[in-house]
């Protein structure tokens, strides 16, 4: 009779713990011994989660890892979102990973194409956020997790701090399916402000010689707004944010938006639409929505990560942002990405490249990117049930038939029509259509955001509505129509471009009432870093990079 | 050559006036019978806060005790200190300091004498050797804004082009005789037993009008500066 | 009037809301094409004016020369024409006796036309003096990020007088080559915190190398150059005398500090933070520079 | 560097202008200066000389062109441009403001 398994991960965790069992006291092992317990815990062929996301990084943990001879560490499935570190590159020059599955490597895009060609790198599948941590609980799931907190206490109870961002997703299918977690800390401590992840979760702690890897990746500085940028901004404040009464929406990282947030208390002001938008986010704290918060305009903020700098301003604004029970914020990527899937009126963002179908791409020849999260928020939400006033109003303009949802989220790409350097951001065919790009994502090209998704292209030139257009043809004829002096809108006609105006499918400065004139930087509610300390009473505390003063 | 060989050239048996410190050269000397007061930098030195300070207070005490007494300053340095503490404090305040001493001592009629004897780059050059009346440079030394090289690295210009445009463009090349080409430096002196009679003329000759972008029109090097300063003076005599 | 902040204005922008209305009149205006040789010889791009805009103006009503860079032009930096430019403004201030102000934004020489800029400077130097020589004031307003550096640095060093926001730096050599010369743990270029705490306005003003620190408007750089057109600092012995003395006290006093706050604490700020944060003339008035 | 040179009709400049010339923007990354000079002899033609770093845009660049002389009237005038890069929004806002301050009263 064959036998069945009944526990034995249960069984080949206990081994693995005795292994390590002389390295810790309790839960604590001095960082010194940090290779001896990597050594002790993980075996070939095992699932590895190491966390890093683009802003916060295991990095100690993935520095000794890297450390490792390829003898003591071969065949491991590397699971993780985001491949940043130069460490990370590391495991694959040395051989030691058999399979890799990740979402994003931004930083490391030109590396990873590299060790792609030299056939070093054994890519599983590229994901979205969400994606790979749902695979976590299916097929993915970590017999090792590599993580990073804050502070630990000495039972082994973990504080998180502002970045929670996906540090659960990780713990929770790793714990409950008899894997092991380890967990670099800033410091240990004797009590915690609060507790983010139960000792019950942990195996084991180590006091990292170094505080975590932080980046300050949502910060924008507002000097470096162009008038291009805030003509684009009035645009989008009249055709779009109040043309559809959007009131739950998610922001990108981008100086667009950026523009957007800091024209809120001027112009937002002025065409009074102070409670009427802009009132619930799903987005980090962004240093430049402190002029609208402080000026009433946003009710609450949840977010995926935390933003260097915001500590003490985000813990000051808890009527705004999520925050603990000792008071600091809080953050949690997964549930952050959820509820920009479902619960917004609009996901508007940025990208490199768009195509004569609308489809949208960040990839350029030479580099791996990934996806990251974008995708999770850009795209329509089948699942969706609730109404809201810009969802029926989207939905009605797609013409809905009788087997259709009634409603449409607005996935808005605003992108100037042409890049630095008179790089043309519409093209005719993606970068990411490549062959040698796609051969890399087993056939399939890395689009972003898919044409059939987005409902609105803004650029300079004006307002694309997609989502009204009935044929492939119409779409392509109204892209074209605010595609400027790109080749691609060279390609447009002047008869199309009129009828579909008259339509109000194409919508120009001139026909939203925007006078370009007004566009310039004494417009932006902050023209600098120091007037957002101002604006938050000088509870933000700008990372030294941003301080000129 | 050494520093004792190359003092020596120049001032005879009287160099011992001459005390080095820090690499930095201040005293008194003769050349032939003309006393003369002596600043200046050795060895490629770099100027920081204390040179400049060593220098000027050399020139300030020339002022009060030897009136008229010619200033000979012999320029062998690198640049300036590129140095976190020393801009803090103010480097180019210092360097404006030790500009206005000679500034004081020529009008006090002292005349100023500069002798590129070395490295004359950049800012250490700008700082005091290059506000003399008369500039002199020894055909050994390297004279110049910096190396086509490191001109490369800023401007991320091709060493190969900048190379061969300094073939025709003098400005772009390093040496002391492009930039007596453009006017930076009167003559170009051999390194020879001359080199004292030399000086002595050059001190008898020195006049404190600038005609350096004169000189660099004639000789071919500068071809603009001149006629564009020429240009704003009479346009705004209108 | 305006109080749009000085370091966002373009250079002529800046002569437009310094000079009284109207007033200035251009010399070699763009019109005249007077340009760089070498730039196009490289493949960089020319400009009309050579990134420097020079002419004759009233300010409050008096009749002064005005020159402005332009430092979005390679760095604002000074080639041949452009130091001639300078040097031709500064014979004819010394010539007619009046003031000479210079809205500065420049990283020093440029490099692309070598030594050319170099000895123009030196020449321009030269000429500074021949106007305090001539009681003719000279003026550098240092209000942009990217300062006066190099050879400007220097050159702004020997004027009269300094204005200075807190956004204009004064210096020689900038924070990447320093940071290539002594590595990143000794000075980090991106910590811009401590790029202007070592040069930027508040701390030159500390050590008395701005003559006066005023707010980031277009209407505060005004006054406060009306204020020094009646003035001149004409050099001598006594001057410099004192001027050797102070400069020897203040590298036995902070030679040995690293950390540009132990300065401001030393100099009697006791909340750096908070002064950090304040308003230049806020600031100013908080305590006395350590002056010369 | 790439160069060119192109003409277009244009209603005619209201005339006289209240300049001799008119300068707008600065050569910098992103940005360009444009030089608007009165030409009365060709009261119905623009004509326009581009210098740019980035070759390759010829075409763009004259649809811009060709846009901005048969939005505004600039017949009777040469405008050059020296270009470092800049988008054809900036361009023909550096365009627009040339000529606001060609034909503006004197201040």
């Amino acid at each position: 009779m064959p036998q069945v398994p009944y526990d034995s991960r249960r069984r080949n965790k206990a081994s693995r713990l005795s292994r390590a069992s002389s390295l810790a006291q309790g839960k604590l092992v001095p960082h010194e011994k940090t290779a001896d317990l990597l050594r002790a815990v993980l075996e070939p062929g095992d699932i590895l989660c190491l966390e890093g996301d683009n802003q916060k990084q295991a990095d100690f943990l993935a520095a000794e890892l890297a450390g490792l001879d390829p003898s003591e560490l071969r065949d491991i499935h590397l699971v993780m979102s985001c491949i940043t570190l130069p460490s990370h590159i590391e495991l694959f020059k040395k051989g030691m990973i058999k399979k890799v599955d990740f979402a994003y490597a931004g930083p490391q895009g030109a590396a990873v194409a590299e060790l792609l060609a030299a056939g070093k790198f054994p890519i599983g599948a590229i994901h979205t956020y969400n994606e790979l941590y749902a695979r976590y609980y299916i097929d993915l799931t970590p017999r090792v997790a590599l993580i990073a907190a804050a502070k630990a206490d000495r039972a082994g109870n973990l504080f998180l701090a502002a970045n929670t961002e996906e540090t659960p997703a990780i713990v929770e299918p790793t714990a409950f399916y008899d894997g092991i977690v380890i967990a670099q800390v800033n410091e240990i401590v004797d009590t915690l402000p609060r507790i983010d992840v139960p000792t019950d979760q942990v195996d084991f702690v180590i006091e990292a010689p170094y505080p975590m890897h932080l980046t300050a990746l949502f910060t924008r500085d507002p000097a470096a707004i162009t008038d291009t940028q805030i003509l684009m901004a009035m645009i989008a404040i009249k055709g779009i944010y109040q043309e559809y009464e959007v009131e739950s929406l998610n922001h990108g990282i981008g100086f667009d938006t950026a523009a957007i947030e800091l024209l809120l208390p001027t112009y937002g002001e002025e065409l009074g639409l102070k409670g009427k938008i802009c009132k619930y986010w799903m987005v980090n704290p962004l240093p430049t929505m402190i002029p609208a918060i402080e000026s009433g305009w946003v009710d609450t903020v949840f977010s995926v990560g935390g933003e260097v700098g915001m500590e003490r301003y985000t813990a000051a604004r808890s009527d705004i942002y999520f925050t603990g029970r000792d008071g600091s914020f809080h953050s949690n990527r997964p549930m952050g990405q959820l509820a920009g899937h479902y619960a917004l009126d609009m996901f508007i963002g940025a990208s490199l490249q768009i195509d004569i179908h609308g489809n949208s791409s960040t990839v350029s020849k030479g580099r791996i990117t990934g996806f990251g999260g974008a995708p999770n928020m850009g795209c329509q939400p089948n699942g969706r049930r609730h109404p809201s006033k810009a969802w029926l109003k989207a939905g009605r303009e797609a013409n809905p038939g009788p087997g259709a949802l009634p409603g449409r989220k607005l996935v808005v790409q605003m992108v100037e029509t042409f890049q630095a350097g008179r790089v043309p951001t519409f093209v005719e065919t993606l970068d990411a259509q490549d062959p040698s790009v796609k051969s890399a994502m087993q056939g399939v090209a890395p689009i972003m955001i898919y044409g059939d998704d987005v409902t609105h292209i803004v650029t300079e030139e004006g307002i694309a509505n997609l989502g009204a257009c009935r044929t492939q043809e119409e779409r392509t004829a109204a892209i074209r129509g605010v595609a400027g002096y790109t080749p691609v809108g060279l390609k447009r006609s002047s008869a199309d471009t009129a009828a579909l105006r008259a339509r109000g499918i194409i919508k120009l400065p001139e026909d939203l009432g925007v006078a370009p004139a007004r566009a310039n930087r004494g417009l932006l509610a902050a023209q600098e870093i120091k007037d957002l300390v101002r604006w938050s009473g000088g509870l933000y505390d700008p990372p030294s990079q941003f301080v000129d003063w | 050559m050494t520093t004792a060989d190359l003092l020596a050239h120049f001032f005879g048996a009287s160099a011992t006036g001459i005390t080095i410190s820090n690499k930095i050269a201040t005293g008194y000397a003769k050349v032939g019978d003309q006393d003369v007061c002596v600043i200046g930098t050795v060895d490629g030195t770099y100027i920081d806060n204390a040179a400049a300070l060593q220098m000027s207070e050399q020139v300030l005490d020339c002022v009060r005790s030897k009136p008229g007494v010619p200033i000979v300053m012999l320029v062998d340095s690198e640049g300036q200190e590129p140095n976190r503490t020393a801009e803090m404090l103010g480097l180019p305040v210092y360097f404006g300091h030790l500009l206005t001493c000679l500034q004081v001592a020529r009008e006090a009629g002292h005349k100023l004498i500069t002798v590129a004897t070395g490295k004359a780059i950049g800012g250490a050059f700008i700082c005091y050797g290059m506000f003399a009346d008369s500039i002199y440079a020894l055909d050994s030394a390297t004279v110049g804004l910096m190396p086509v090289e490191a001109m490369s690295a800023v401007t991320k210009i091709p060493v190969a082009i900048l190379e061969e445009l300094s073939k025709t463009l003098p400005a772009l090349e390093f040496g002391a005789a492009p930039f007596a080409l453009l006017g930076g430096v009167k003559a170009v002196w051999p390194t020879d037993e001359t080199l004292a009679d030399k000086l002595s003329a050059a001190i008898a000759a020195a006049t404190p009008e600038d005609t350096r972008a004169a000189l660099g029109k004639e000789r071919g090097g500068r071809p603009q500066a001149y006629d564009v300063q020429q240009r704003v003076l009479a346009e705004s005599a209108r | 009037m305006s109080l749009t902040p000085y370091h966002e204005l373009k250079a002529r922008e800046r002569i437009a809301v310094i000079a009284d209305a109207g007033s200035f009149r251009e010399i070699l205006p763009p019109p005249e094409r007077v340009m760089s040789t070498y730039l196009p010889k490289l493949g960089i791009p020319v400009s009309f004016d050579d990134g420097l805009a020079i002419g004759h103006a009233t300010i409050g009503g008096k009749p002064v020369y005005l020159a402005a860079q332009v430092g979005q032009f390679v760095g604002g930096s000074v080639g041949e024409v452009h130091s001639a430019k300078l040097v031709g403004l500064l014979k004819s201030a010394a010539r007619d006796k009046i003031p000479c102000v210079f809205l500065i934004e420049s990283g020093g020489v440029r490099l692309h036309e070598g030594s050319s800029g170099e000895i123009g400077i030196a020449e321009a130097i030269r000429a500074v003096f021949s106007c305090r020589a001539a009681g003719a004031t000279t003026l550098a307003v240092i209000g942009s990020d990217i300062g006066a550096y190099g050879g400007m640095g220097i050159l702004s060093s020997c004027c009269d007088f300094r204005l200075m926001t807190e956004h204009g730096r004064l210096g020689i050599s900038g924070p990447i080559v320093i940071e290539k010369w002594m590595g990143k743990q000794a000075f980090d270029s991106a910590n811009r915190a401590l790029v202007w705490k070592t040069s930027g306005g508040k701390t030159r003003y500390v050590l008395g190398d701005a003559d006066l620190l005023v707010n980031d408007s277009a209407d505060s750089v005004r006054a406060g150059i009306i204020s020094f057109l009646s003035k001149s600092a004409k050099p001598d012995l006594a001057m410099v005398e004192a001027r050797q003395a102070s400069l020897e006290a203040r590298l036995e006093k902070f030679g040995q500090i690293s950390d540009p706050d132990e300065i401001w604490k030393t100099c009697g700020i006791t909340d750096i933070a908070a002064a950090s944060l304040a308003e230049a003339e806020d600031f100013a008035k908080s305590f006395h520079p350590q002056n010369s | 560097m790439e160069a060119f040179q192109q003409s277009f009709p244009s209603h005619a400049l209201a005339w006289p202008p209240s300049r001799k010339w008119a300068l707008a923007g600065v050569v910098g990354s992103g940005n360009l200066e444009v030089l608007i000079e009165p030409n009365p002899a060709a009261p119905d033609t623009v004509s326009y000389s581009v210098e740019t770093p980035i070759p390759g845009y010829r075409d763009s660049w004259l649809a811009a062109l060709s846009d901005f002389s048969a939005h505004y009237a600039v017949g009777g005038t040469t405008i050059t441009l020296h270009d470092q890069g800049a988008p054809p929004v900036v361009v023909k806002l550096r365009l627009r403001q040339a000529l606001d301050l060609l034909t503006s009263a004197q201040s």
